[in-house]
Formats: structure tokens, C-alpha cells, sequence
């Protein structure tokens, strides 16, 4: 289905939570407020023509220029073979979002990563715990502002 | 970490355990031979490497990429140079295409070889690991003709691959394509219809489409549940249209549709398909540019790209966000083992500790590609 | 060796008790001595045959490093182990775990005893011959619970768990099948068991061509025996790729070699029993029936009974490298939904058939009805 | 019951059908496909990606060669010479970081200046026996030219 379609049915269900398409990016993605997401993904899912089963991907981004962060969510649709991407905005100094774990139980692990990486906080998670780095790591390593640190226990970093 | 009660026992396997296919440990609570839960824990083998994409530039990241699943680094070296050439914008020349497809073919079944050959030596036979590994062998030698490298090959490049294939490199792949068959009966005779072996995977670890899905469970470990979803065949790239194969699915041959010995079965009928790719392949090999032309900088314009390949082990997608600049802004690897593992948990309560192991190895994980 | 020593303390009749005594201790010491040299030399040779079959089964050479063909190379292992360090975990249950690798090796090498070698040729000819090894030889499964209680590592219970679980489940079948053949010749010695196999060229009175039940009996028990050396596709106690190393994971050194030459010799013990009862034994088929002298005759016939267990020996190091390993819960329903059965049914049937053609064997049956 | 049987049966059947393939490298000799290594040493192909050398006379010290190295395993410094040429007074490549990528020798310019060998056993006992060392030295007669430390102006 095109990306402006579904766009389109979101923008009728959801309302002012839809924000905006971007179609210059592969696949067009629709920003969605952070308020709706879990029920915008959960609609996306369930919708019949839509049935966005797989969670393809889920990936933080630290946009520090902009003073923001996006968690975006790649959706697709074995169904259908269509592919959109989701993106919520959130606000740098304090990154919160709703769970979508709930939705896609794979969410899990990719939103232990966000956190892990970006330090995105996804309320109502399960298991928020770090998943790649050892737990007692201090900061978040693949924000743009992270500062190498000089020693890990015992250990020359 | 919980603590154990008294009913269970609490065993740490990994990270170091001969069958956890590298540094994954898992945390299994047992009741005498039955888990009654498996907590997976990762990153033992994380590296950074999407930190690293961030300060190299974009020729520069192809050979990391070798380094995800190196086992098929083929096939990740292609899926980067295919991001990288969506946002350039770049046409690649039909040789290039097609030399692409052999080496991913290729490595396609030089990997399914390693899951064939590591699940049953996590079974306890010996033997075919060493004939998989004989045969991988064969497959070796032609990279290394190709490349010179024979497991990290940095072959495949943005704008199409780094040399043109050598003299000899044909008539060897038909002399192995020739022979390769014959191989594949005698594993099926070995392992794959031995009915220990059967016992062992059969209707064990059962993923249902719905769990595939909700998992996000990609590659033979979803078509071995029935659903006939491959990136080759539902969005096809290079000249995987033009080609002539089947997409095997699951069909619960020797218990349940998408069970333990399906999802090894998915493999050992793949590896026939990518022969006959291969075969087919080398008949279309015109001669031509083996590359496009490449701006010695890259720069790719502002935009953002996710794009996916088939790899062995499922889709491997790059999500790359360019900011104008030489170096990536953001690089997001989705690696197929890391969703794969992620179903360990749901699968692992209830079985027994062999069975454990069955499901690690028939779900074909490779720790680098999941710590990235 | 007692008739032997009964001859020399009889001729030594007019000294006094004491020398007597030291005279039987003497010569029991130096016999023992005799049967640890070959039962050490047979362990060695047994791992080096173990790795060349290995490597002949895998495609490869195996040991040819130290010396000629890497004949060598089991004294080179051995020296390996010996100058290693030994370690004792500190959490360790001191006792059991240093015991258990003792008791382990003292009863695998007391079930070389009673085997009857030739018609002169035993350490002792008891008269409980069979009954004495099933008995020394379950002693295993008791010292594998002590070292792997006493390891205090759980890979090291599961392991002994598992092995004591097994081994005592495969008693069952093993008795039954022994039973089977043993009231043929109605004795538990050896050797009378041995005599009762003479004729018929040497080979068609063999016990297991005595008729269908011992025949189906031989099997069972081979089967069984497998199970009860603790070799693929039974090797779930020391399964490497599910508990590391099972009841031996915390063992290093001479201790864990200990564990190591018992299986070995388990495995002789269990090839020679089957030799004894179903394969004739040390009789020479074919020439057997020539006159030759005493000596040459003795020769033969070790060589003879050598090279049938080293058969069965062999059979069972391919059927290692052949097969995966069963998991625990099928292990057992083969033992008790399987074999168990087929050995009461051989037992009633072999009864039956003794009771009603008066223990003619299906060769003298034929015999009989060529003369008439 | 006939269930019973017929698994039995179909057991053994795909056991001797297993039995059957390892008995038949089990006799016969000429299927072992290894090599003897030190005795028998096996030929790269011509494009084998080995050990890197440099061939440090025709070397143009234009640093290319550094600056692509994802692992920054080239060591690469250059001052210059009375004819205002680019003299490589220091050119180490770090065998223990170099992945063999091969990104190097593309990008060196000159033909046949930094290519792979086809050695590959040049193991060491120390880490500083890894590197190689190419360079030709500080210039006896020379007023120091602008120094080119690699990689600053890069990355």
C-alpha cells in the first residue's frame, strides 16, 4: 500500500497524533506523536489491508543538532510485502516513550538496546535493563555528546 | 539476578559452553534435567561497531561489516554496499550484479554448511561437522581465487565489487557445483534422516507464524514455520528476478510445521536452491564492468535509507541516516540472530537441557551478528 | 592362576604355611602386574586406535606425529596427563573426589579377572565368572556418583545423575541378554562356556548362532553394552556440547585419565563378555579342529579371542562416529519400551527352546537332518 | 504394535543407511582431504591477501594509503627531501591491527609500491615483532620539511 494511504487512514483514526509524511526517505516514514504510539502501532498491526505483523526494526537516534532524540520503527508487512517506518520525537534532556512490547513481544529486546545505547527511556517496559554493555556501565555510548571513559575497573579503556 | 529458590537449581551456561555457538550466556533455572526458564544474556562480543561507522567513512565501514556475521560476510558486505548505493543513487552494472548474486549464493551455503555441521555436533555426531567443514572448504578457495581472503572478504563494494572475477574461477565452481549434490545426499543419509537425529529435533521448539512474526523471526527459521517469505523472491534485488529457484518452507515433514528439525531441514534445501542459483548465474555472465563509477569521496545527500538482503540467517538490514558528510550520521545494523535469540525465553521454558541445545542450534545465532 | 597356584603350593607341600603364603601373594602380585601391563598397553593402544578411526571416518589422517604412523602418541598423551597439574577444587568434597577415580579403574581392571584369554590362559577361572564382572563392573556407576557428587559442580551432577540413571537401567537388558545365553551351557564360568562352543567348524556352535533368541540376544546386549560404556549415542553422562564434560568436568591430569583408560577398558570388558558368550570366545574356527602343538594352539586362540573383541571394539568406535547422542528421557524409553522386552522375550524363548530340543542348537539341528 | 515394529525398523534402516556412508571413509584411505602442514605447504592463490609490503623506493609518501585504513595500522610520516619530494621517513604497518581489508593497496597510486604478499607465517613472540618497518630513515642533509602526521587532517 502507498505510504500516502496509509498516512491517510492514520491521519482519519488518529488525528492531530499524526504529524507528519516524510516521503524522501526509504520507506516514507510518518512521525507520530509520542503520546499515540503505542496505539498507533497497535492499530498498524491489527488493521485489516495495514496487518504490520513484524517489527522489523527499531533504532534510536540521537539528533543532537536538533536538540531531539527519535526512536524510529520499521514496520513491514509479509502480508502485503509493504514497508513503513514510524518515527516518534522525543525530547533530548529527558527521552521517555511508551513501551510497544506489548504489540511486538521482539520490541523488547530492541528497546533494552535504545535504552542501553541512547539511555531512551520506554516506560512500562518489562525489563529495562543494558543489554550490550556490562550493567554497571556509566553513560549511554552512541549519543553524540558521549565521552569515552579513561579506565573500566581495572581496565585501560 | 534472581535468586534460586530451593525447588531449582540455577545454572550459568556460557559464556564459555562448547555449544553456545561463541560468547552467549545463558542464565537456565532448572528442575533436574527440565528448564523452567533460559534468560539469554548478550553483548559479551560487542564491539561498537555502529559507534565505529560513525567515524569512519562509508568505504571505509565495508570491512567491518565482514565482521557481523562472518560467516556470511558476503552477504553483509552486499546488504551495506546496497544502502549505501540506495542513498548515492548508484546504478550497478549488470556483471557486477551478477557476480554479487554468486558470492552471495555462495556464501550462502558455505554458512548453512557451518549450521549444519555445528547443530550436529551439538547432537553429539562428530563427523558431519568435519564433512561440512570439508565442503566449506571447497567454497573457501573460490573466495579466496575471488579476493584473496577467506573469511573476511571486503569483496563486495559500494558500486559493485572490488576485482573482476580470475581466470579458472568458473570451471572450478561447476567442477564444485558438479559434485556438491552428491554431498548433500550423504549428509541427509548421515544426519538429516537418521532417526536419532529426527527424534532429537522433531516437534521440539515448535515457533508457530504468529510467535515468528511477533519475534520477528526472519530467514529459514521463518520459512520453516510456512511462511513463504524470502527478500530474494518478495523484494527482489540484483537479478534475483531473472532467476529460477524454489523457496523452501516448512511443511512438519517429521513432526510439526516449524519445529527443530524443520528449521534444520530449511537449510540443507537451501543449500540446494543456491546451487542452482549459482549454476544459473554463471551461464549469465556477460562480460562488463565489474564496478560503476565511484566518486573517489563518497558523499551521499541528506536522507535516510533502510535497506534489507537476505542473509543466511534472515534479513539483514542497514538503516543509514547521511547527514551530506563523508561519515555515516547514523548507522543501524538490524541483525537477524539478534531478533532470532530474542525467542529463546518462550521457546526454552519446559524443555530439557539437550533440548536447549537443539534450539540454539537449529536457530543458527552467530554471537557477532547480535553484539555487533 | 589358582589351579596354578594351588600347583605350587602343593609341590611346595612339605614348607612351612608362612612360605606358602608369601608364595601365593608372589605370584598373585605378579599376575595382577601381568594384567595391569596389558590392560595399560591395551588402554593405550585402544586411544590411539580410537583417534586413527576417527580420523578415518572424518577424512582425515589422525595422529602421525609421534613416531612411526603416531604409534607414539598414546605415550605421549600419557606422559601429558601425568605431568599436569592436579587440581582439586576448592569446594570439593576432597575424599569423594579423590577416591572416585580409583575406585572407578579398580573395578574396570577387576572385571579383566575372570576372562579366559585361551583354554590355559586366565588370571582366575571362577566359577561365577560372568556374575562377578556384571557385579564389579555396576561399582563404576557408584564411584561416577562419587566423583561427580564430590566435584560440587553442577555440569559434574548432571553428569552423574545421568550415568548413574543409565548405567543402572542398562544392567536390566544386559543380565537378561547374558541370561539368555548363559543357560545354554547352564555355567557362569567362562571357560566351560567357551568349551560348550567348540565344534561346528569353530564358528556355527558359536551361542549366538545357537538359535534366534541368543542371536537377538547378542544384539541386546551390544546395544546395551554401548549404553553401559557410556559411548555415543549413549554418552548423554559426558555429553561435551549439553554439560561440558559431565562427571568429569572438574577432574585434570592422572585423575581424569583415571576416568578416561576405565572407559577403555569398560569397553574391552564388554567386547570380551560378548566375545565369550555369543562369538565363541577363543575358539579357532576353521583350524581349530587340526592337531597343532599345545603352544601354537595357545597362541591362536589369544589371537583369536584379540581380534574378535578388537572387532567389536572397532564396531563400537564407528558407531561413535557415526551417530548423535540421544537425549535422557529417549535413552530410557529405549531401555525400558525396547530392549528390556526383546530380552525377557529372549529369555523365555531361549528357555522354551532349551526346554523342548534339549539345547540343540539350529546347527546341530541341521546337522542332524544332513546325517539322516 | 505394528507401529512398535515398523519405528524399530525404520530406525535401524536410517542408522545402517548412516553406518553405511562412514564405513565407506572409514576403509578406504584416499578420502582424507588433509594436508600435512609443515611438510606440505599449500600455494595462495595470486590473490592472496597476506602479509603487506611496501616497496619503499618508488613510495610517494602521499599518505593515501594511512589515511584509508579503517584500523590505523599504517604508521606513515614524511618529510621533504632536498628535491622537495615526499620522503617516507617512517612507514610501519602493524601486522597485529591490520585486517586485511586490502582498502590500502586500492588506494595506493603507484603500481606495485604497496601490495600483499603471499607469505603468511610471520608470526612473532612479541607484539613489536608484528611490525613491519618500510621507512627510510630521517634524511642525512635535509632541512625538515612540513611534517605530515597522517590522520590529523582526516578524521
Amino acid at each position: 500500500m502507498e505510504a500516502k494511504k496509509i498516512f491517510d487512514i492514520l491521519s482519519g483514526k488518529f488525528g492531530g497524533s499524526i504529524q507528519q509524511l516524510q516521503e524522501s526517505t526509504f520507506p516514507p516514514s510518518v512521525v507520530v506523536g509520542s503520546d499515540a504510539i503505542v496505539e498507533v502501532c497497535d492499530f498498524l498491526k491489527k488493521a485489516e489491508g495495514l496487518d504490520f505483523l513484524s517489527l522489523v526494526c527499531l533504532s534510536g537516534v540521537d539528533l543532537k543538532e536538533q536538540g531531539r532524540m527519535t526512536v524510529v520503527y520499521h514496520l513491514g508487512s509479509m502480508k502485503h510485502g509493504h514497508m513503513i517506518a514510524i518515527k516518534v520525537e522525543l525530547d533530548r534532556s529527558s527521552p521517555h516513550v511508551r513501551t510497544v512490547e506489548k504489540v511486538w513481544p521482539v520490541a523488547n529486546w530492541y528497546e533494552r538496546e535504545a535504552y542501553d545505547m541512547f539511555g531512551i527511556v520506554f516506560d512500562g517496559h518489562s525489563d529495562l535493563r543494558r543489554i550490550l554493555m556490562p550493567e554497571d556501565w556509566e553513560g549511554h555510548p552512541m549519543r553524540k555528546d558521549y565521552v569515552y571513559p579513561k579506565r573500566y575497573h581495572t581496565w585501560d579503556v | 539476578m534472581a535468586v534460586a529458590d530451593e525447588k531449582f537449581m540455577q545454572v550459568s551456561m556460557g559464556p564459555q559452553h562448547p555449544s553456545t555457538h561463541g560468547v552467549l550466556r545463558l542464565l537456565v533455572r532448572t528442575d533436574g534435567e527440565v528448564l523452567s526458564s533460559v534468560k539469554p544474556y548478550i553483548g559479551y562480543l560487542h564491539r561498537g561497531l555502529e559507534k565505529i561507522a560513525e567515524r569512519v567513512t562509508y568505504p571505509q565501514f565495508t570491512p567491518f561489516t565482514d565482521r557481523l556475521d562472518y560467516l556470511a560476510s558476503m552477504n553483509c558486505n552486499l546488504a551495506y554496499a546496497m544502502t549505501v548505493e540506495r542513498l548515492l543513487g548508484i546504478e550497478i552494472p549488470r556483471r557486477a550484479q551478477v557476480i554479487r548474486v554468486i558470492m552471495a549464493e555462495l556464501n550462502r551455503i558455505s554458512s548453512h554448511l557451518i549450521a549444519f555441521g555445528s547443530l550436529s555436533s551439538d547432537m553429539g555426531a562428530f563427523t558431519p561437522f568435519l564433512f561440512g567443514i570439508r565442503e566449506r572448504e571447497a567454497i573457501n578457495d573460490l573466495f579466496e581465487m575471488v579476493c584473496g581472503a577467506r573469511l573476511t572478504f571486503n569483496y563486495i563494494r559500494i558500486g559493485g565489487v572490488s576485482q573482476d572475477l580470475p581466470e579458472g574461477f568458473t570451471d572450478r565452481t561447476k567442477e564444485f557445483l558438479d559434485y556438491f549434490p552428491a554431498k548433500i545426499r550423504e549428509y541427509n543419509d548421515l544426519l538429516s534422516y537418521n532417526s536419532i537425529f529426527i527424534k532429537r529435533l522433531a516437534d521440539i521448539a515448535v515457533i508457530r507464524p504468529e510467535d515468528a512474526f511477533d519475534y520477528g523471526i526472519t530467514g529459514p527459521n521463518l520459512r520453516a514455520s510456512g511462511i513463504r517469505w524470502d527478500l530474494r523472491r518478495a523484494e527482489p534485488y540484483l537479478v534475483y528476478n531473472e532467476l529460477d529457484f524454489d523457496v523452501p518452507v516448512g511443511r512438519g515433514e517429521m513432526g510439526t510445521t516449524g519445529d527443530a528439525w524443520d528449521r534444520y531441514m530449511m537449510r540443507i534445501y537451501e543449500m540446494e536452491q543456491s546451487a542452482k542459483i549459482v549454476g544459473q548465474c554463471l551461464g549469465m555472465l556477460a562480460p562488463g564492468d565489474h564496478t560503476a563509477k565511484v566518486p573517489r569521496v563518497l558523499k551521499p545527500p541528506v536522507g535516510e535509507a533502510y535497506v534489507r538482503a537476505e542473509n543466511p540467517r534472515g534479513e539483514l538490514g542497514f538503516y543509514l541516516i547521511s547527514d551530506g558528510s563523508t561519515k555515516p550520521y547514523r548507522l543501524k545494523i538490524r541483525t537477524p540472530s539478534f531478533a532470532n535469540l530474542s525467542i529463546v525465553p518462550k521457546l526454552g521454558k519446559g524443555v530439557m537441557i539437550a533440548d536447549l541445545i537443539a534450539i540454539i542450534g537449529s536457530l543458527d545465532i552467530i554471537l557477532p551478528e547480535i553484539d555487533r | 592362576m589358582i589351579g596354578l597356584i594351588g600347583h605350587v603350593t602343593s609341590s611346595l607341600a612339605h614348607a612351612g604355611p608362612l612360605v606358602r603364603l608369601l608364595v601365593t601373594v608372589v605370584i598373585m602380585l605378579v599376575s595382577a602386574m601381568v594384567v595391569l601391563a596389558v590392560a595399560l598397553l591395551y588402554e593405550g593402544a585402544a586411544t590411539y586406535a580410537e583417534r586413527k578411526v576417527a580420523g578415518d571416518i572424518q577424512a582425515r589422517i589422525g595422529p602421525n606425529r609421534v613416531g612411526p604412523y603416531g604409534l607414539l602418541q598414546f605415550v605421549a598423551d600419557g606422559v601429558k596427563l601425568l605431568i599436569k597439574e592436579d587440581i582439586i577444587p576448592f569446594y570439593a568434597d576432597r575424599w569423594l573426589f579423590i577416591g572416585a577415580p580409583y575406585i572407578v579403574f579398580t573395578a574396570s581392571f577387576a572385571a579383566f579377572v575372570p576372562l579366559s584369554y585361551s583354554e590355559h590362559v586366565s588370571v582366575a577361572d571362577l566359577n561365577v565368572g560372568v556374575l562377578y564382572v556384571v557385579a564389579i563392573s555396576s561399582v563404576v556407576s557408584m564411584a561416577i556418583l562419587m566423583g561427580a557428587w564430590g566435584s560440587n559442580n553442577k555440569w559434574s551432577l548432571f553428569g552423574g545423575m545421568r550415568a548413574v540413571a543409565q548405567i543402572i537401567s542398562y544392567e536390566i537388558p544386559i543380565v537378561l541378554s547374558l541370561l539368555a545365553a548363559v543357560i545354554l551351557p547352564a555355567s557362569l564360568d567362562m571357560k566351560d562356556i567357551i568349551v560348550y562352543q567348540s565344534g561346528g567348524l569353530g564358528i556355527f556352535r558359536w551361542l549366538v548362532f545357537n538359535n534366534p533368541f541368543t542371536f537377538l540376544s547378542f544384539f541386546v546386549y551390544f546395544i546395551a553394552a554401548i549404553a553401559e560404556v557410556n559411548r555415543t549415542p549413549f554418552d548423554i553422562p559426558e555429553a561435551e556440547s549439553e554439560i561440558v564434560a559431565g562427571y568429569h568436568t572438574e577432574y585434570t591430569g592422572m585423575r581424569f585419565a583415571f576416568f578416561f583408560m576405565a572407559e577403555y577398558g569398560d569397553m574391552f570388558v564388554v567386547s570380551a563378555i560378548a566375545t565369550t558368550l555369543f562369538l565363541g570366545g577363543w575358539q579357532v574356527p576353521i583350524i581349530g579342529g587340526l592337531s597343532m602343538p599345545v603352544w601354537l594352539r595357545e597362541v591362536l586362540e589369544v589371537a583369536v579371542f584379540f581380534a574378535k573383541v578388537f572387532l567389536l571394539i572397532y564396531v563400537m568406535m564407528w558407531i561413535r562416529w557415526t551417530l548423535p547422542r540421544l537425549r535422557v528421557d529417549q535413552l530410557m524409553d529405549l531401555c525400558w519400551k525396547y530392549l528390556t522386552p526383546i530380552a525377557f522375550f529372549n529369555l523365555v524363548g531361549a528357555s522354551v527352546w532349551v526346554l523342548l530340543l534339549h539345547g540343540r542348537g539350529v546347527y546341530d539341528l541341521v546337522a542332524g537332518l544332513l546325517i539322516h | 504394535m505394528a507401529g512398535y515394529f515398523k519405528r524399530m525398523f525404520s530406525s535401524i534402516k536410517s542408522i545402517m543407511a548412516g553406518m553405511r556412508v562412514t564405513i565407506g571413509y572409514g576403509v578406504n584411505p584416499k578420502t582424507e582431504v588433509t594436508q600435512q602442514y609443515p611438510e606440505v605447504r599449500r600455494e595462495p592463490f595470486d590473490r592472496f591477501r597476506g602479509k603487506l609490503f611496501v616497496d619503499i623506493n618508488i613510495c610517494t609518501g602521499c599518505t593515501a594509503c594511512a589515511r584509508i585504513c579503517p584500523v590505523d595500522a599504517i604508521v606513515l610520516k614524511t618529510v621533504r627531501d632536498e628535491n622537495k619530494k615526499l620522503r617516507p621517513v617512517v612507514f610501519d604497518i602493524d601486522n597485529a591491527k591490520c585486517i586485511y581489508c586490502g582498502l590500502c593497496v586500492e588506494a595506493c597510486p603507484v603500481d606495485n609500491c604497496l601490495y600483499f604478499e603471499k607469505k603468511y607465517e610471520f608470526s612473532s613472540y612479541s607484539r613489536e615483532g608484528l611490525v613491519s618497518h618500510f621507512g627510510l630513515g630521517e634524511p642525512k642533509s635535509a632541512e625538515k620539511g612540513p611534517e605530515d602526521d597522517r590522520k590529523e587532517a582526516v578524521k
